[in-house]
């Protein structure tokens, strides 16, 4: 078991800026590296591709966003972190968790990565968690499998936890059914930090959440990830919870990631015509052009079965190119660690200027 | 009782019940359940005695054809029997009997019905009870093992075995299980006795003596177990199937928990609750069950007194065993509730 | 990651399953039957003693187990049924049949030491006088009988308001006083008599409740009468034939009682047992309404066919029934052919009808004797009234329980239809039956009846006085009343006998009773087991459940089939308990189960880190 | 005929054609529901063709030919009875009685429950709970000792025997349906109907029933399997109709003539055997409905 990073309850000073905290932590392995990754499902009716090559990499104290709508595959790639994918899944490409390739490990050494290195936060969490179940006991379990706490300390761990997402002690009695939405997304962030894990990969943690408790359960996470110095990976189809919460942000597209970068640039000057159309449906406060300018796009996902030819968003591609139909742009550097993958951006990324006049 | 019903009946509960969570305690949900089953049998205890009145033979004419000559004799006989006194009179001396907790004299055998009872109550209870743990047990593994095989051979094989059980009289497995196990069929030796509880020289009460009605129970019990596993079995496999889907599962995985824990603490935990509850419910209609077996293994029961008490007909029996029958399955439906609700924590308040 | 705890628990269940099966195998081995074990007689029968209170019970079989447990006053003769002396060793009557004097032997003690004297047999019969239950069960047999009193302990002195013909008949069992004194009115009406029986019979009661499934008597050592030679018997009651039978092969049983005809066939060849068809005193009959009227004003009541109620249309159809064709078919051969209401079996009584008038299967005769009657044949094939209106559709009830009844009617509605006369078959309970004869409503049915040693009580169900109650043909003949009258009071046997059969004479021609079959009950035993069994009546009649106890007096334990003669070193027990060959066989599968569980746990624990 | 010229009655009979054929279609995916089918097509003809089969005097016991208990021969292709006749025929006639004493009961207790069940889900005040409460005491008197009972009072006929199974099988019915209406009735365009001065008569037989009726038909098809097992058991008892031959008292006799004992396996496997056969069928078939109109179950075959 990896010692961990620093004593939870340790206080931290002012908390730097993430990003320039990874620069300098460079050299250190990234705590999730996916490479290639292609996800597809045998079905009645054929194989249906989900994830159609994906790189992507989170080091520790880094909060990666990834965006896209739903369909695009990102929850597919979520379950593959894990090996959680239906058994009629066949995954390709490279998953290497804290440096395990999580697709070749055995089983024991699997179950020890699982919520041991890397835990996860879900969705629905009256569907997530078990409903005959008092809180306590589910967030105990996991402890009493990968912990070394004795077993008498592992209540005083539990409350500690409780404490941690700002829940009473008393609520370990109760059962799912018993608490609030954002209560139980917080018993989840709190189930997932039992084992002191390293990577966490939230999966669409606050969708189900009115706003407000939304923006305590994103402030709750994210402090918690900097103050334990965690990596964190953040799914959802909402740009601006991950503009406000993540360090860098992935953009996917029917199975492939379109565009990438460090947040505010992602969010604020989006390369690929698809994130620009997404950043430009969450309206800006303050930002009076927002309020005119038409938000969303025209058409929805493409089917996974018949994906368009070419660039696979350029049915709905505001500037889309006649090339476009044929040509599959591979990823490109628009700037140095910006990949992105549109003809625009061309083989240097320079001659931007010459698309938007087109 | 089949599954379907058992089923609508646990669902008919749960909501029929759901406003009266919301408000009060447990107390009152258990209070609630009580109250409902005692009018059950205030119900049962008024059905019971006029539904045997309306039977059009006499028990008189009956029991004396071809003994008794002269009709002072038969006029005595009623006397005796008191079927001499008019209708409502009789009601009343039934209730009174009912609730002081006697049942009156059998016509045919001349003794306390409660002490009939309470003589051909062990075997119809150790016949059922058994049959019923084995089923029980047997069944939810059986359909614990084909719901996580779901489309595998095995799930295949258990499921249309349940099927063919299912559908089956059991009293027809019975007889087949009679001539083959115990009349002999070509190869297979007389392994067992054809029928009723005691070999004649050995001594019941001895150690010899329960081995030996233990060995004239073993293919009765077979029987209604095979009968019974078979629903179960389908009501399990069902009820693990619907909890299969959940996310909670995935949680549990995704927790690092070896799968036989995922299945064992928390699939099969929670798809046993309803499961527990219908199987309880059931129960109260498998003493009723039992009648065909009974006659077909010459098993001296309750099931058997019914029926030899119905050719009389026999009031005082009659009404004794049903009253039993239906108090057994009044029980069963409040104890399947209770327990719903102490199981369950999402309907206890 | 598994714990030892499990592994252990799971070597623990194999062992203690292992140990299990072994003691089981070693216990139940049926033990060497020695010489000095007793001689056990089994008995099987399909129907349970609803009481072993002699003032109770009603079935046959509880009538059985008061003969073994207490003694009568006067037996019948296993010949033919007369009276035969038992506690009254001697009886006469006074001329105007007012008085009986019975001397009671003096060498009788009840089972608990206490001599029996007239004072018991005063006190019994007293007790049936006074009503209640007693008098329900026994009073026929007292009939018109004032007072009874025991002047000296050797002698008890009837007085009768009537001379009654059916004593010295008196079948009923001499109960302790200083025992039943102590028990009221209301206690007999549910007094057991289980448990302490004090009895003086040859047979002493051991255990069995009623209803329930198995009796034991053991022997009376000091019996004033002949000593049986068996030690006990046990009683096994079968809830159908089925399992009986087999209990008789498989040894479980030495006799089976009531076996059905084709169960007796199927057994018939069989080592070691020998079936026997005995005659029972009871018959089955075609029963029409001759006219049902309401007994109080006379008015007639129901809306019997008027082709029934007429003699001649019933006596013409006794010549359209093929008995041999329904004792093959409908009894599978279990009986005999029938002709009058009193069963050849009391050969003293019954009436042998003159070749011109006997029925006989001619449907010609029939056919013609309807044409006489006025029944002629109509240009539409049917028969119709003597005024030519058409007959209808008789109505024939059958008793939906009994298959007998059912086949019997549907072969007499085949026999009717090729007469030319329609009719419908409809089942029903028979108690069901009983209320509409007492309606009225029916025009034919098929019922039976047992028949007493004495024939009054049969012969009474025929008289106007029993219409409404016993009576189910509602027929009524006053020379037929008269007659009866006659027989009741006659003490003159062969004078009786001739009136006896004088109303069966008017009841052949009169036919409100076509009877069709005398039943015959079945009975098998193990042969190389027992012999001596006396027939009742002798020759051709039933072994057991008779009316006296001979049989079991006079048999005695053999060890193989055929004449063997009475051998002491007979082993009478060695049947029972599990066949060795059937204990092993279980124990070996239980062994395999056990190493089977065993082999998966093991493998399992292996594999466990490998899997999911 | 251009849609235009439609009626109203038309299209609703158009629509239920259609729906009909969805139903058939998704039907037709179930394996094991067409299985069933085809056992109960086969019985069906064999039910309706009995007296081209075999003539009706090869069942009166009065023309029999055969011996007794007979082991199976080219004459007698399944042996004869306790009375000679032969049991391939008694078995073709008691598929007649077996189904359809089957069919009756679960009309009448389709009919009583569909009543009790539309009633005590639609009136809310005393009356609907006071039915409910019904119901429920019905449901829990056992069975078999009450049909036993109705059995022998009302004498045993066919007629008699499918009252008694309806009767005794009803309760379950009517609270499937009262179930389905409660969901029902919540939704609002009953609301809207009410508003519209529907009186309840209407409402319950215009909207209601109609959409309750698919879960009705799935769910008798499973009371059709459970009523022959009823009846089978009633004759077995004898209390089955003695006039008429059915598998149940084809058991009974073979029972009371000791068929087991002497191992005329002939006379009492045939009848179980098809017993079990129709009783399967009709459960297949009530699955495979039930999952067309239930997706939420679809996912348990």
């Amino acid at each position: 078991m990896s010692e961990t990073t620093s004593d939870p309850t340790a206080p931290v000073a002012s908390p730097a800026p993430v990003s320039d905290f990874v620069k300098s932590e460079k050299p250190r392995e990234p705590l999730l590296e996916i490479e290639g990754l292609e996800v597809s499902y045998r079905t009645a009716s054929g194989e249906i591709p989900a994830v159609r090559g994906v790189d992507l990499t989170v080091h520790a104290g880094e909060s990666v966003g990834l965006a896209g709508e739903s369909g695009c595959g990102k929850s597919t790639l979520a379950s593959t972190i894990l090996r959680l994918q239906p058994s009629n899944a066949t995954v390709r490409g490279g998953i290497r968790v804290c440096g395990k390739d999580v697709r070749t490990i055995g089983w024991s050494d699997l179950r020890a990565l699982r919520w041991g290195q890397a835990a996860m936060v879900f969705q629905g969490a009256l569907h997530s968690l078990n409903p005959v179940q008092r809180i306590g006991d589910q967030i105990a379990e996991p402890i009493r499998i990968h912990d070394s706490t004795p077993a008498k300390g592992i209540p005083a761990r539990v409350r500690e936890l409780l404490n941690q997402v700002g829940l009473p002690a008393d609520r370990a009695q109760a059962f799912p059914h018993q608490l609030s939405g954002g209560q139980r997304q917080r018993v989840m962030i709190a189930m997932a930090l039992a084992c002191r894990p390293e990577l966490i990969v939230a999966d669409e943690p606050t969708t189900a959440l009115d706003v407000m408790v939304q923006a305590q359960v994103l402030s709750l996470l994210t402090g918690l990830v900097e103050e334990l110095g965690l990596g964190l990976l953040m799914i959802t189809h909402d740009l601006s919870v991950l503009g406000s919460t993540c360090s860098r942000i992935a953009v996917m597209y029917a199975g492939r990631v379109v565009e990438e970068g460090p947040a505010d640039e992602v969010f604020e000057h989006p390369q690929h015509p698809y994130s620009a159309a997404l950043s430009a449906a969450f309206p800006r406060i303050g930002d009076p052009a927002a309020r005119y300018a038409p938000a969303g796009l025209p058409g929805d996902p493409p089917n996974p079965q018949e994906l368009p030819s070419g660039c696979t968003f350029h049915p709905r591609c505001p500037v889309a190119l006649a090339r476009c139909s044929e040509y599959d742009p591979p990823i490109r550097m628009a700037e140095p660690n910006r990949p992105v993958a549109c003809v625009l951006v061309g083989e240097d990324g320079r001659d931007r200027s010459a698309a938007q006049s087109s | 009782m089949t599954a379907q019903t058992s089923t609508l009946l646990a669902e008919a509960e749960t909501e029929a019940n759901q406003p009266v969570q919301r408000r009060s305690g447990r107390w009152r949900y258990i209070g609630g359940k009580v109250l409902g089953s005692f009018g059950a049998l205030m119900f049962v205890i008024v059905f019971n005695f006029f539904l045997f009145r309306v039977i059009p033979a006499d028990p008189v004419r009956t029991l004396a054809r071809n003994r008794l000559v002269s009709d002072k004799q038969v006029e005595e006989l009623t006397r005796t029997l008191g079927l001499d006194q008019s209708l409502p009179r009789q009601f009343l001396t039934y209730l009174q009997n009912t609730f002081s907790g006697e049942f009156g004299l059998s016509f045919k055998y001349r003794q306390p019905v409660g002490e009939i009872i309470l003589d051909r109550l062990w075997p119809t209870l150790l016949l059922v009870g058994t049959s019923t743990i084995l089923a029980t047990v047997i069944g939810i593994y059986l359909g614990m093992v084909s719901a996580w095989n779901r489309g595998k051979l095995v799930d295949h094989m258990s499921t249309g075995f349940s099927l063919t059980l299912y559908s089956m009289p059991e009293w027809w497995l019975g007889l087949v299980f009679l001539a083959v196990f115990a009349v002999g069929a070509g190869p297979i030796p007389k392994l067992f006795p054809t029928g009723g509880l005691h070999s004649t020289d050995v001594d019941p009460t001895s150690f010899a003596g329960g081995l030996d009605t233990a060995w004239h129970l073993t293919l009765p019990v077979i029987t209604l177990t095979l009968a019974y596993l078979a629903e179960y079995s389908l009501i399990m496999r069902s009820s693990l199937l619907d909890e299969m889907g959940e996310d909670y599962l995935t949680t549990a995985r995704a927790k690092g928990l070896r799968d036989v824990y995922v299945r064992r603490r928390h699939a099969t935990r929670n798809a046993l609750l309803p499961t527990t509850t219908l199987v309880v419910l059931n129960l109260g209609f498998i003493v009723s069950g039992a009648i065909t077996i009974e006659t077909v293994f010459s098993i001296p029961g309750l099931g058997l007194l019914t029926t030899e008490a119905l050719e009389v007909p026999d009031y005082p029996v009659l009404q004794g065993t049903f009253l039993f029958f239906s108090i057994a399955v009044i029980l069963a439906n409040l104890v399947s509730n209770l327990l719903y609700g102490l199981l369950d924590p999402r309907v206890r308040l | 990651m598994v714990s030892d705890r499990v592994k252990r628990a799971t070597g623990g269940v194999a062992a203690g399953v292992l140990g299990l099966t072994m003691s089981w195998i070693g216990v139940s081995a049926p033990q060497a039957a020695s010489a000095d074990d007793p001689v056990v007689f089994t008995v099987g029968m399909t129907n349970e003693v609803d009481s072993f209170n002699p003032f109770l019970g009603i079935e046959a079989e509880s009538f059985e187990m008061w003969a073994l447990m207490y003694d009568q006053l006067i037996t019948y003769s296993p010949k033919d049924m007369s009276p035969q002396p038992g506690l009254a060793s001697d009886w006469e009557t006074s001329d105007d049949g007012l008085t009986w004097t019975f001397t009671i032997r003096d060498d009788v003690k009840w089972s608990d030491g206490k001599p029996l004297t007239s004072a018991d047999v005063a006190f019994t019969l007293n007790r049936i006088l006074d009503g209640g239950p007693e008098a329900a069960t026994w009073g026929s047999y007292l009939t018109s009988v004032d007072s009874i009193t025991a002047p000296d302990p050797t002698t008890v002195v009837m007085k009768l308001s009537k001379p009654n013909a059916v004593l010295p008949l008196l079948p009923m069992p001499i109960v302790p006083e200083h025992i039943w004194k102590n028990i009221s009115e209301e206690e007999v009406k549910s007094y057991a008599n289980e448990g302490e029986v004090v009895g003086s019979g040859p047979f002493r009661y051991v255990s069995g409740t009623a209803g329930g499934s198995t009796y034991k008597f053991k022997v009376n050592p000091d019996y004033w009468g002949p000593q049986p030679k068996i030690d006990e018997i046990d009683y096994v009651v079968y809830q159908a034939d089925d399992p009986m039978v087999q209990a008789l092969k498989t040894g479980e049983i030495d006799f089976a009682e009531d076996v059905p005809p084709l169960q007796l066939k199927a057994i018939e060849g069989e080592d070691g047992i020998k079936t026997v068809t005995g005659a029972s005193p009871s018959f089955a009959e075609i029963a029409f309404n001759t006219g049902s009227v309401d007994v109080d004003t006379g008015e007639p009541i129901g809306d019997p066919n008027p082709a029934v109620m007429d003699p001649k249309f019933r006596y013409a159809l006794g010549f359209a029934i093929d008995r041999d064709l329904l004792i093959e078919r409908a009894y599978q051969g279990g009986g005999e052919p029938g002709d009058t209401i009193i069963p050849p079996a009391y050969s003293q009584y019954h009436y042998d009808a003159p070749a011109d008038l006997k029925w006989s299967y001619d449907p010609d005769r029939a056919a013609q004797l309807l044409d006489e009657a006025g029944y002629k044949m109509g240009d539409d094939g049917k028969r119709t009234m003597p005024d030519g209106s058409p007959i209808g559709t008789l109505r024939l009830l059958a008793r939906s329980e009994s298959p007998e009844s059912l086949h019997t009617m549907d072969y007499f509605q085949e026999w009717l239809a090729d007469l030319g006369i329609d009719s419908e078959v409809t089942a029903m309970e028979s108690g069901k039956l009983t209320n509409v004869i007492l309606d009225g409503d029916f025009d034919a049915f098929q019922w039976g009846w047992y028949v007493e040693p004495d024939p009054d009580s049969m012969l009474s169900y025929m008289t106007c006085g029993q219409r409404g109650n016993w009576s189910d043909s509602w027929y009524c003949n006053p020379a037929y009343d008269k007659l009866y009258e006659q027989q009741h009071a006659e003490l003159d046997d062969a004078k009786r006998a001739e009136e006896v059969k004088q109303m069966q004479a008017i009841l052949y021609q009169d036919a409100p009773y076509l009877v069709t079959a005398y039943d015959s009950i079945g009975e098998a035993y193990r042969c190389d087991r027992f012999e001596g069994f006396v027939p009742q009546p002798n020759p051709g009649g039933i072994l057991l459940f008779q009316y006296g106890v001979r049989s079991y007096e006079e048999m005695y334990p053999v060890t193989h089939c055929g004449e063997g003669q009475a051998d002491e070193s007979a082993s009478a027990s060695d049947g029972g308990g599990l066949g060795t060959g059937a204990i092993v066989g279980v124990g070996v599968a239980a062994l395999a189960a056990v190493g089977a569980v065993g082999g998966i746990l093991l493998h399992r624990r292996s594999t466990a880190d490998e899997r999911e | 005929m251009s849609d235009l010229t439609l009626t109203p009655r038309r299209l609703t009979w158009q629509r239920r054609r259609k729906s009909a054929g969805r139903t058939w279609s998704q039907f037709r995916r179930h394996r094991s529901g067409m299985i069933g089918l085809a056992i109960l097509v086969f019985f069906g003809l064999v039910a309706l063709l009995a007296p081209a089969l075999a003539p009706r005097s090869m069942i009166e016991v009065t023309e029999a030919t055969g011996g007794v208990l007979q082991p199976p021969s080219w004459e007698f292709p399944l042996g004869t009875d306790e009375n000679g006749r032969s049991v391939l025929a008694l078995l073709i006639w008691g598929a007649r009685v077996s189904l359809l004493v089957g069919l009756l009961a679960t009309a009448i207790s389709m009919f009583l429950g569909t009543l009790i069940g539309l009633a005590s889900g639609h009136y809310r005040n005393f009356f609907g709970a006071a039915l409910f409460r019904i119901t429920e005491w019905f449901l829990v008197v056992p069975f078999l000792p009450l049909a036993i009972v109705l059995a022998s009072l009302l004498g045993r006929s066919l007629l008699n025997v499918a009252f008694v199974i309806g009767v005794t099988s009803w309760p379950a019915t009517a609270l499937l349906i009262r179930a389905q209406t409660l969901s029902i009735e919540g939704r609002p365009y009953l609301e809207r109907a009410r508003a519209l001065g529907a009186g309840d008569w209407r409402q319950m037989s215009r909207h209601v029933l109609p959409n309750v009726m698919p879960m009705v038909f799935a769910n008798t098809t499973l009371t059709v399997a459970i009523a022959i097992l009823s009846e089978t058991t009633l004759s077995f008892l004898g209390l089955g109709d003695p006039l008429r031959v059915s598998w149940g008292s084809m058991l009974d006799d073979a029972f009371q003539t000791g068929a087991i004992t002497t191992g005329a396996w002939w006379y009492f496997l045939p009848p179980g055997i098809c017993v079990i056969l129709v009783v399967m069928s009709f459960t297949l078939i009530g699955q495979a409905l039930e999952e067309v109109y239930n997706p939420r179950l679809r996912d348990r075959t």
